[in-house]
């Protein structure tokens, strides 16, 4: 189906399924109950998991297929982000243009410093890549400020021209749409005490998520990709076997900046501003956490650890002690007292050492992140059937 | 003229921190040929060490005030250290006034500690994992370590004051036979630099002039022939790693005067540090010195008005761009050896 | 007039002369052999060879071409394939994908922007690959991971990937390095296969006497960077220079 | 699809009616709901208190929460009452706003524009927040006043001091309590000249973002129309953190003033540099070199220590402002002994303003009868008060600037503790600060209530 294997047709349906059903079952707790904190389920969070998504499949087609490190990835995801906004701001308030521009100009940027990165590779290919990252997020939040919007962010405003609109009659900025639909627009549903979001904006991106992965399947499993897998195993053989790695490597972080540019673009599509931060190594640091987390070279593993690392930033980021003691509050004075002490340093303010804790974690016992402990746990489950012949090549998930 | 003096000395003193860190850096990636994430950290837990000892140097008890009141009315609270207490108002105070260039001494076996720890623990088993993962591992390692910090310090800088000896400035100018009142600059950023040479050849002196650091060098060349000697190389690279905590952790001792450290003090040098090791040459010694002066005074002389103005936003950027140009035209760094992790 | 023209090659590292006036002449469809000492510049030859050296006098022709300055894929599209010392495949995938990738290179050249469809339904790559493995065989080993093949196998599948391209020169650095005598004599035999079932020039470095002379028509000695004799083994066998080259070597 | 903006309260309302019992699926229309976005129904209102937990500026975003908690305390009719005493304005009884009880959630702006809209988008979406208040930084204002106006929410800005806020991108859903840099050049203007004469060369370093900007341009603005002359300005990076190559050159200038528009960790180490090349003692010009800080905050005097000692700046309200400065400034005791008496320490001015912020937005709600944020906009719109700590104050309806006096302090010789580490030096009556609104630009447009 779709020119896939069964196992992959089966593996992009799962995933849309997941993200179809998504608003139902990231608010797994009924409105009001105490669980209810944990609840993903509304229209920013679930736009970040897909977006995010998506920066971190392209930076996985980077990083997985072929090894190269780069620390600056998110200075593509910015410069997606700023032509986004110059779109909106400057043609039309369809978010149309603007995903489409920034893919591009994202794609051309990555042309620019990949074409002098690559001429490194391995740590120095890191460190050129982070010093080109910063230099356009230093560059964004001070100098180019006009362009930019400097430290606050370029955002749409009222007296935007937007050429191919019709005349705002309103006083009020327009929010980004897709012929008409309001990105922002959401429909409810309640069934007794669950409510679901449907949100707009979240199933486009979505859906633009879903044909990012598919072609994510497409280049895992064509002869490019495994040129390029090729590339991480063992450049030299693949030079003396008469390929030239230097275009395969350009193309590659190419396709890879214009994901992360795709998802700049479907960032302020979604929410119309562009901060000059998106673009700093701390940022670029994250999308390598989550592919990372996930598991590198896998499919399915940089969704997964998008989806993690944003719901510890936007949920566990919100746990505060009032919280922790209704949660506890069954346990005897002392005693719930000791508990929210112990839990206090990990939640809330402090997610960013939980954080840092889990991944570390994960790069000392599971190198093959979230999709790995996966694997054991259904190897686990397996264990009756007869063991498998020893060393069968498991193609990446 | 003046002004070009002003700008190397500012130039040698930033430099010297950079070296400093980027000393350590490279003496890591020489030795266990692992790089090294959370070398920040390190300067920064160094930094505030002096602080924790400030602290306990200054631990105090309350004695109320009755002729004055506080905020709300009440008596002043009043904290009287207990160093007073013990050694009188005199020299309690100047205890608590010297706490910066004491944490010297309690930083030592403080960060050297932390340093083995931190290899045995942790490091060791990634010696023989990708360079990617060594990165990713100590990178998280120092987001830990920062949150810790943070979690007991705050997110606030802390004022870390130096002796008031050595508060103010001189007028170095006129030492050096210019006009006075032309070149004046701080006696702790000239006792900064001038502590991080004397590291600096510390550490080269126990290189070049000890046994052990015979073996480390040899080591460094090519491990496995030292390996086969019979040599127990890991436990001296085991000490190498705290040596380097040390030197890290000495220039954060040292710094807290110069800015009052916050948490996040190593991040901001952990870029630059970075830089400073691959431009000198990814483990070599001499060069991590020389490019961090190098880059310190590049990155002063790029901070002066007239260029600013020519040049907007090259104080910014103007390290990356020395970077870039170094890994394009010459990637092993300028004293790199050649063929170390060279493409 | 050989394949494989080696003329006047000089090259010099600081003091030391590593290569001093080698003229070498390959034949097509022959087995030259160059075998020497340590340090009499076999290593350095087989770089100003492959583009990795580059020589400071002399040519290096390959069928008419020079091969000097070229980067390594385009030394391998005029027909030289390499084995090197340690068998370089690619270890994270499979014995087949490591076969399939030659033979796309040989159809698609040095880059092909073919991102889109599936490897595997690629019918003719996955034929040539199975035929090929068939050879070697090696079949029964297509799904197996590279890495963990065995280090006899993996020398059989590089010399299967070096094969797949329909190589006019097979150049092949100690490929017997560091083998079992079973995995050596194994790799003989498939070289001599080789010899007999195709038109190919093998051109062979050395160290081990027995592999040298189970294999080649003709043998170069090399020392002190110059070549010493070329002649048929049975002639160098006895020769009385070659025995003075590696007196005190025990081979 | 039936499309409707996010209603989360409401909505449980009727979701529980419809499915009581049957569980059925209710697809909710666009007439559940009354008419604006997160419209209260239960009997709870929740706030969204948006301020940096984590980064550089916790410490100060800490302090915000405090007066937050203190704020909903009071409000709910616990405590003592706070500034609700002294208010001018008796609308607020205690008992909530409009008789529902407030709750409040808290997010993390991070310091930084795009995570702290994603926090106040999962307050609004997420917890149904009705208005959203907080931050440290006038970027994150700004973005998250954009944020607000979009989504038919009330900002009620925390501490953000840059012109553009109520200026270029002003907000008709946005109000702010805080001074600004133009009403911090024009407090500071008159007092520099008499304490420093009219005769003086002034040195800027600027640090090099929207507020910078704005603040330079300030403070050189009101200080050359009373006869300084501007050497040089020169822009230092965000990011900078030794500012010694910026200092060094600054007494080689023929300056005799440096001026450092910087926040936070640049303003502490920029001083501490300026104090260490012996600015302080220097002469220059025959004068006595002088520095000056536009922008005090309580955090940067403490991470500076001892280097603040003399130095002139502004400030939004200090807590000894009443005792120093007498009645006029009811509500100033009255705060500090509340949050004293909870906490410990007297109040920040960040503090301060999230709490007079908190209570305006409750107390224009109660006059309006309605959370519809165009109503309650409209009671904030020229709403004069006095009572909250700052004198008589009014919000401005052109641009929904407070107009009030301005605080000029100077850092404390000898200080007693932590707390203690400025004095006020004068007070620069508001008719001295006011402006024109029209000078900044921008456009409110018109208010949004979302639905």
């Amino acid at each position: 189906m779709f020119g896939l294997e069964k196992r992959d047709a089966n593996l992009l349906i799962a995933v849309g399924a997941l993200v179809l059903l998504a608003p139902i079952f990231l608010n797994p707790f009924p409105e009001g109950s105490a669980l209810a904190q944990f609840n993903a389920g509304y229209p920013d969070l679930m736009q970040r998991f897909v977006i995010f998504g998506i920066f971190a499949i392209g930076f996985n087609i980077l990083f997985g297929l072929t090894g190269y490190l780069s620390f600056g990835h998110a200075a593509f995801l910015g410069a997606g982000s700023y032509a986004g906004v110059w779109m909106l701001k400057l043609l039309t308030i369809n978010v149309i243009p603007a995903i489409v521009i920034s893919t591009l100009v994202a794609g051309v940027f990555a042309l620019i410093i990949g074409f002098i990165s690559l001429r490194r590779s391995g740590i120095y290919f890191s460190i050129l890549t982070l010093a080109f990252a910063q230099m356009s997020f230093a560059l964004a939040a001070s100098v180019l400020t006009p362009i930019t919007g400097g430290e606050t962010g370029l955002q749409t405003a009222l007296d935007d021209p937007r050429i191919l609109d019709a005349a705002n009659e309103s006083r009020n900025i327009p929010a980004p749409s897709l012929f008409g639909l309001h990105m922002n627009d959401s429909a409810q549903l309640a069934v007794g005490d669950w409510l679901w979001t449907f949100n707009v904006g979240y199933y486009v991106a979505g859906i633009v998520m879903l044909a990012a992965f598919y072609v994510a399947i497409r280049i895992f499993r064509s002869p490019f990709g495994m040129m390029l897998r090729a590339i991480k195993s063992n450049q030299q053989r693949l030079n003396y076997t008469g390929l030239n790695t230097r275009p395969y490597m350009l193309a590659c972080f190419v396709i890879s900046g214009m994901y992360a540019g795709l998802a700049g673009g479907l960032m302020v599509s979604m929410d119309p501003l562009a901060g000059a931060e998106r673009m700093q190594w701390t940022a670029s640091g994250e999308v390598v956490l989550m592919t990372i987390l996930g598991g590198v070279g896998t499919l399915i593993g940089p969704v997964l650890g998008a989806g993690l690392i944003k719901y510890f930033e936007n949920i566990f980021s919100k746990i505060n002690d009032n919280l922790l003691h209704q949660w506890f509050s069954f346990l005897p004075q002392g005693l719930e007292d000791f508990v929210v002490t112990i839990i206090h340093p990990f939640i809330g303010k402090g997610w960013h050492l939980t954080l840092g804790l889990m991944f570390m974690a994960v790069i000392i016992f599971l190198p093959g992140g979230l999709v790995e402990l996966g694997q054991r746990a259904s190897k686990l489950f397996k264990k009756r059937n007869p063991p498998q012949t020893g060393g069968q090549k498991e193609p990446a998930e | 003229m003046d002004q070009i003096i002003l700008q190397i000395l500012n130039g040698l003193d930033k430099g010297s921190a950079y070296a400093l860190i980027a000393l350590g850096l490279t003496l890591i990636f020489g030795t266990l040929g692992v790089v090294n994430f959370a070398h920040g950290a390190l300067f920064m837990i160094g930094a505030f060490c002096a602080v924790t000892l400030s602290r306990i140097l200054s631990l105090s008890h309350v004695v109320l005030d009755e002729t004055k009141k506080d905020f709300l009315g009440k008596p002043l609270k009043v904290e009287v250290p207990y160093a007073n207490d013990w050694f009188g108002p005199e020299l309690g105070g100047a205890i608590i006034d010297w706490a910066v260039p004491l944490s010297i001494l309690f930083a030592i076996p403080v960060m050297i500690l932390i340093g083995v720890i931190m290899e045995r623990g942790l490091i060791k088993h990634f010696y023989k994992r990708p360079h990617a993962d060594q990165i990713l591992v100590t990178f998280g390692l120092a987001i830990v370590l920062q949150e810790i910090i943070k979690y007991y310090f705050g997110a606030n800088q802390i004022p870390t004051p130096a002796p008031e000896a050595f508060v103010g400035s001189f007028d170095f100018g006129a030492l050096i036979g210019l006009d006075s009142g032309k070149v004046i600059y701080p006696y702790w950023r000239i006792l900064y630099f001038c502590f991080a040479m004397l590291l600096i050849g510390l550490v080269f002196a126990f290189l070049q002039f000890t046994t052990f650091g015979m073996v480390v060098r040899a080591g460094m060349a090519d491990r496995e022939t030292v390996g086969m000697l019979g040599i127990n190389i890991d436990r001296r690279f085991t000490i190498m790693f705290g040596i380097a905590a040390a030197v890290a952790g000495l220039a954060g001792v040292m710094y807290t005067p110069i800015n009052p450290p916050n948490y996040h003090m190593g991040m901001d040098f952990l870029v630059i540090s970075f830089v400073v090791v691959v431009v000198g040459g990814m483990g070599s010694l001499p060069g991590a010195v020389l490019a961090g002066l190098l880059l310190g005074i590049l990155e002063s002389f790029a901070s002066v008005r007239e260029v600013i103005e020519f040049l907007p936003g090259i104080n910014q950027v103007v390290i990356y761009l020395a970077a870039i140009v170094i890994l394009l035209t010459r990637p092993r760094g300028l004293m790199g050896r050649k063929g170390v992790m060279e493409d | 007039m050989g394949i494989l023209e080696i003329k006047d090659v000089g090259k010099r590292f600081g003091g030391l002369q590593a290569l001093c006036d080698v003229n070498l002449s390959v034949a097509e469809n022959t087995c030259h052999a160059i075998i020497g000492p340590n340090g009499a510049g076999k290593s350095t030859l087989l770089n100003c060879l492959i583009g990795k050296l580059m020589p400071d006098s002399g040519s290096v022709m390959f069928d008419g071409k020079s091969v000097l300055g070229r980067s390594p894929y385009e030394i391998n599209q005029l027909g030289i394939s390499r084995v090197f010392q340690t068998p370089e495949i690619f270890g994270d995938l499979s014995v087949l994908e490591n076969m399939m990738i030659p033979i796309f290179a040989t159809r698609d050249g040095s880059f092909s922007m073919d991102a889109m469809s599936n490897v595997m339904s690629q019918k003719d790559i996955a034929e040539a690959a199975d035929k090929m493995l068939s050879e070697m065989n090696m079949l029964d080993k297509r799904n197996m991971q590279a890495a963990s093949l065995s280090r006899g196998d993996k020398r059989r599948l590089e010399i299967g990937m070096c094969l797949s391209q329909n190589p006019r020169l097979l150049l092949l650095d100690e490929p017997t390095a560091g083998m079992a005598r079973a995995d050596t004599n194994n790799t003989i035999d498939l070289l001599n296969e080789i010899k007999q079932e195709r038109d190919i020039t093998i051109a062979i470095i050395e160290h081990d006497m027995h592999v040298v002379f189970s294999l080649a028509d003709r043998i170069t000695v090399l020392a002190q960077g110059t070549p010493l004799v070329e002649d048929v083994p049975e002639k160098i066998k006895g020769h009385p220079k070659v025995k003075e080259a590696y007196l005190g070597e025990t081979h | 699809m039936v499309t409707t903006n996010l209603t989360r309260r409401g909505v449980i309302q009727t979701g529980a009616a419809a499915g009581a019992g049957l569980a059925l699926p209710t697809i909710l229309t666009a007439g559940s709901h009354a008419g604006f976005t997160n419209a209260p129904t239960g009997s709870t209102v929740t706030l969204g208190f948006n301020v940096p937990q984590t980064g550089a500026y916790a410490d100060e975003g800490a302090d915000e929460l405090r007066a937050y908690e203190l704020a909903v305390e009071h409000l709910n009719g616990g405590g003592d009452g706070g500034m609700l005493s002294t208010f001018s304005s008796k609308s607020l009884n205690g008992t909530g706003i409009l008789g529902k009880k407030v709750e409040y959630v808290t997010g993390d702006t991070q310091t930084k524009p795009d995570a702290a809209r994603a926090s106040a988008r999962s307050m609004i979406e997420k917890d149904g927040a009705i208005m959203i208040t907080g931050g440290s930084s006038s970027g994150v204002a700004v973005a998250v006043q954009s944020l607000c106006q979009e989504a038919g929410i009330i900002f009620m800005a925390g501490l953000t001091h840059s012109n553009d806020t109520t200026g270029k991108d002003k907000k008709a859903n946005g109000f702010r309590h805080f001074f600004n840099s133009y009403m911090s050049g024009a407090a500071l203007a008159p007092i520099l000249a008499s304490n420093y004469g009219t005769d003086r060369k002034a040195y800027h370093l600027t640090a090099d973002y929207n507020w910078g900007y704005t603040t330079e341009e300030a403070v050189r603005t009101s200080t050359e129309a009373m006869g300084w002359e501007t050497v040089a300005a020169v822009k230092t990076p965000l990011a900078q953190t030794d500012f010694s190559s910026y200092i060094a050159p600054v007494l080689g200038s023929g300056a005799d003033v440096l001026v450092l528009n910087h926040y936070g960790g640049n303003m502490v180490n920029s001083l501490t540099s300026a104090v260490q090349f012996g600015l302080r003692a220097a002469e220059a010009n025959g004068k006595n070199f002088e520095i000056v800080v536009p922008l005090y905050s309580r955090l940067m005097a403490k991470g500076a220590g001892k280097n603040v000692a003399g130095i002139f700046g502004s400030t939004n309200w200090h807590w000894s402002l009443e005792n120093v400065a007498g009645s006029k400034y009811a509500g100033s005791n009255a705060f500090v002994q509340s949050f004293g008496t909870k906490y410990g320490f007297p109040p920040s001015q960040a503090a301060h303003t999230v709490y007079c912020q908190t209570l305006l937005y409750a107390d224009a709600v109660q006059r309006a009868g309605s959370f519809n944020p165009c109503a309650v906009a409209e009671a904030l719109e020229g709403f004069e008060f006095d009572g909250l700590g700052n004198g008589p104050t009014v919000y401005r309806a052109a641009d929904h600037q407070c107009i009030k006096d301005v605080l000029v302090v100077k850092g404390k010789e000898n200080p007693e503790n932590d707390f203690d580490l400025l004095e006020i030096v004068d007070v620069t009556p508001a008719e001295a600060v006011t402006y024109d609104p029209a000078i900044f630009g921008g456009d409110l447009g018109s208010c949004n209530p979302g639905a």
